[in-house]
């Protein structure tokens, strides 16, 4: 009680807790829960925009996307390093991952269907993300926040460019007009999911807002997303799939229709278009890569063993 | 566009995109095979080393084509040379369109394509032709990395367990028949090596062995010698594979003809 | 050019070509899949069954084209039908386009599709379209075998060995959620079949259980439900892999626009 | 001696050899390599035209090419079982094929790198092939002659086919024109290799020639392309890559240039550019479609069994 008073307290003088810093189990569990997951979505992230890669429309925009994808795994790489300081490492998070425990992001359930939805990434999916990572860089844990201060950096980079393909796209000659009129039909509303379910259904926010894991509810995020996202579309003449979309001058934001959380549910719970894929693609790379992974691990001993021989030989 | 780019006057600005054209598709097919990896790869550090290795190469593939468009004076911009061509006038080496195998034969042709490339950028530094010193002086340091990642995996695996020991031997069995075009001659190359562009690749090989050749001994493989090398990638015959890489890769840019993306 | 067809006078050429390009895309997508095992059967008798069927479908599927472009009226042929869509303008169901995993997931999938196909067919017979139910006279017996070839592997596979019986639960798991699709209705669907050209799909489901469930029964198979189907295939909402599929259908006409082969 | 010389009798006489009657070893050992060989060069035969089925340029050459793929598919099965009819297994035989022992005519070691690339493989592989196969139908092996004749008959029509996709690229676009003149570059030379080497180094002939196996030599044989197929080429605009073809009034067929031999062997010797693949792609084949076929065994069994339970049962 008294521990718990007094970490309380840390947190409220806005203190970092370390990796060796004591801390309250349901504290670690939460991190190491929301780290694994925010690791495990960029990992998967890697699928639905590695598919274009190969198709990318022009050299510049396969660098840019090799460079972008490239990005994702390296923020996996920093995540999981960050859950490690909680003791839990990368093999275990991976096996949470392929058994379907651990969960991702929804939104890399959907396929990317055309060029557009890598414009439609990179400006609505990042940009979502970012507002929700913002906050995260003033996360209570310490090795968390300076993962997410990275993090951000490279994603608000990621968003700039995803928009600049979309602006390119509703600029550019009517086929490509509708490519990204399409994609923002199609990727408006899973973006909006993004954010989670409305406070008032969210599990676990009110431990996370208190603890400072999280500074804002699911829905705060949302409208600052909206709010953020629809000047940009309007601006380069898109059209929000959402007839009930407007400007609300008294609260100072916009006015948005209803979210389908059925549809929301029903792809967290393993339903949506791609999650079996998904899972599948991650399995098979894991799976194949065993053979990898224990021959560098074999040579690593062999080597050691070497050396020591060597040494002792000299001795 | 670009006024034409003064070449060295011993050699025609034909020999000189002909040239061009097959380092760059070298590049674009080679970095197009390593970016299938993207999202599967073994670990996740590879995840992240193989696009990168990719991501070189297809920015000295832009470069190359930067070049070959201007030497060539039809304003073709490096998307039209990279996509807009039949697939009879791709001249990259077969080795760069093998499909990728798996991670041992993806490493072991990355470490030869490295080890050719090393001492031809390294000489091309000093090339008479300014622009391509530019290039050089770039590109040697991003395949100096190549070698030692894609080396490391060929020691790794060569000299790891039961199973990597026989993939990694199976991938030295399975490239051997495609070494020898990297080191082939011609008139093209013999113009270039003349005018102090590129040395030609004929001269290459004892570098490229020397830097195979520890790496073999360290890895505890041993060389396989094919009695008859496979050829014709530079006169743009090539193997039933790259017609589906092409496939893809021209996608949207035959689909949606002469557009700004 | 023909004359524009003689439709019934209770639907719109629209509704009608938008209901003939979801069957006839159904069947090329399904037969291009088939034909990728051309040559890598699992058994020689195989390497003939298979083809066979695709070309079953390929033929179904340019009679349906070829109907279409003519109700359509815009001059359009089979191929500039089938070839020149873009990737959202193809209305296949989204099970045909699935890549085609091993041989148990690509017998079952086309023992689903034959069954849908089936009782389809068979109601076309008597179609108040004259042209429709010419082509399902036809096709309807070519069906039939498609039903016993599929359904014969169902029962071999299902009842063979535990290598087997593994990997058709398997297919059966991976393929319950498209199985619904296949009966959906919508206003095309239900325009169609007050107009007595096609039995709507929903009313269907009998008949294909009908044709399953024994099939099923023999090969020792439990139905898998699942809570929710995947659907968006009529609307042109594809999965990944079917615009790799496109890549290569499109490859020619895309890469050599307008020209006669 | 007096077996030998009474089988050389019905021989010469034009008598068919039927399954069950006697013959000499060697007769058997000659029939045995030659069908397996025909039959292997079908099934290797499926893979260079197969890889053109899903990018075929019209719906019309897409049905045609799976017709003739599954024709070939066909071929090799008549051919099988006409060589089960001499003892071995079709199981054996493609064990001998996947381990290199049995060999495939070499023409399919070239890959198929355009779509003119069928159309030279109709018109040229399969007129090489009508040319070595006609003589065949009159083979004094009974099997193997009625095999033959169901053979060319399929053949003559692909071979058409060939022609005609020629023709329509001989007389289209520049595009396709180059397209076809290129693939008859290409494909000229390795078409006049099939009929093997020249009849002073043939291995197999003379035997062949008395026991009626074969009744023309390499040489006869190939001469009868040349003279067939030119024309054909010339007929529809196209050039032969071959400086010494000429038309030699005297003998009433054409001169043409010396083959280039070093590349034949090589060929055969499993050097070719797809010589590997080929084998490769067969094996693969082969080993994941084990289980497939040991299902089909596991459950014919298993019916069997229950079959005569129930028969037991009733009695």
């Amino acid at each position: 009680e008294a521990f718990l008073a007094a970490f309380q307290a840390r947190i409220d003088a806005e203190e970092k807790i370390e990796p060796n810093d004591p801390m309250p189990e349901g504290y670690r569990k939460t991190l190491v829960r929301q780290i694994g997951q925010h690791a495990h979505s960029e990992i998967v992230g890697m699928l639905p925009e590695g598919n274009w890669i190969t198709r990318a429309p022009s050299l510049r925009r396969k660098a840019a996307l090799l460079a972008k994808v490239q990005d994702e795994g390296g923020h996996g790489l920093y995540l999981y390093s960050a859950a490690e300081t909680l003791g839990v490492s990368r093999e275990e998070m991976t096996e949470e991952l392929l058994s379907g425990k651990a969960k991702y992001s929804s939104i890399f359930n959907y396929p990317t269907q055309t060029w557009a939805d890598i414009g439609a990434i990179g400006w609505l999916v990042d940009g979502a993300a970012i507002m929700n990572q913002i906050p995260l860089c003033r996360c209570s844990y310490g090795p968390y926040a300076r993962a997410m201060i990275r993090v951000c950096k490279e994603e608000s980079f990621h968003q700039r460019q995803g928009y600049e393909i979309m602006m390119r796209l509703a600029r550019g000659t009517p086929e490509q007009k509708e490519m990204a009129q399409d994609a923002l039909n199609r990727w408006w509303w899973p973006s909006l999911m993004m954010f989670g379910p409305s406070d008032g259904d969210s599990q676990h926010s009110d431990q996370s807002m208190k603890w400072k894991i999280k500074r804002f509810t699911n829905d705060e995020l949302r409208q600052k997303f909206v709010d953020a996202t629809v000047p940009q579309g309007e601006f380069i003449g898109l059209t929000f799939p959402d007839p009930d979309l407007k400007w609300n001058e008294e609260k100072g934001g916009y006015d948005f229709g209803a979210i389908d959380w059925d549809e929301f549910w029903r792809v967290v719970k393993g339903h949506g278009p791609m999650n079996r894929e998904r899972i599948e693609a991650r399995r098979k790379a894991w799976e194949d890569g065993a053979w990898v992974r224990e021959a560098a691990l074999a040579h690593a001993e062999k080597r050691k063993a070497r050396r020591e021989a060597a040494k002792m030989a000299a001795e | 566009m670009a006024a034409a780019p003064s070449i060295a006057p011993s050699i025609s600005g034909e020999t000189l995109t002909a040239f061009l054209l097959r380092l760059a598709d070298d590049h674009l097919v080679l970095g197009h095979r390593l970016s299938e990896w993207c999202g599967h790869a073994p670990m996740l550090e590879e995840d992240l080393a193989m696009p990168n290795m990719a991501l070189d190469l297809i920015g000295q593939a832009r470069s190359l084509y930067q070049y070959a468009g201007e030497v060539e004076g039809k304003g073709r911009d490096e998307d039209q040379i990279a996509y807009v061509r039949r697939e009879r006038e791709y001249v990259n080496c077969l080795m760069a369109e093998r499909q990728n195998g798996d991670f041992a034969h993806t490493m072991l042709r990355q470490f030869y394509f490295a080890a050719l490339m090393l001492p031809l950028w390294q000489a091309m530094m000093t090339s008479t032709d300014e622009r391509l010193a530019g290039i050089a002086a770039k590109a040697e340091k991003e395949v100096a990395y190549h070698i030692r990642h894609a080396g490391e995996w060929v020691v790794r695996l060569g000299d790891g367990t039961e199973e990597s020991t026989r993939r990694m031997k199976a991938a030295v069995e399975a490239l051997a028949p495609y070494v020898d075009e990297l080191f082939e001659s011609d008139d093209v190359t013999r113009a270039v090596a003349e005018a102090g562009i590129a040395p030609d690749p004929s001269t290459l090989r004892p570098a490229f062995d020397a830097i195979v050749g520890p790496v073999f001994a360290e890895a505890g493989l041993e060389w396989v010698e094919t009695p008859y090398g496979q050829t014709g990638g530079r006169q743009g015959r090539h193997g039933e594979a790259l017609g589906f890489l092409l496939a893809e890769l021209q996608y949207m840019q035959r689909t949606y003809p002469g557009m700004t993306w």
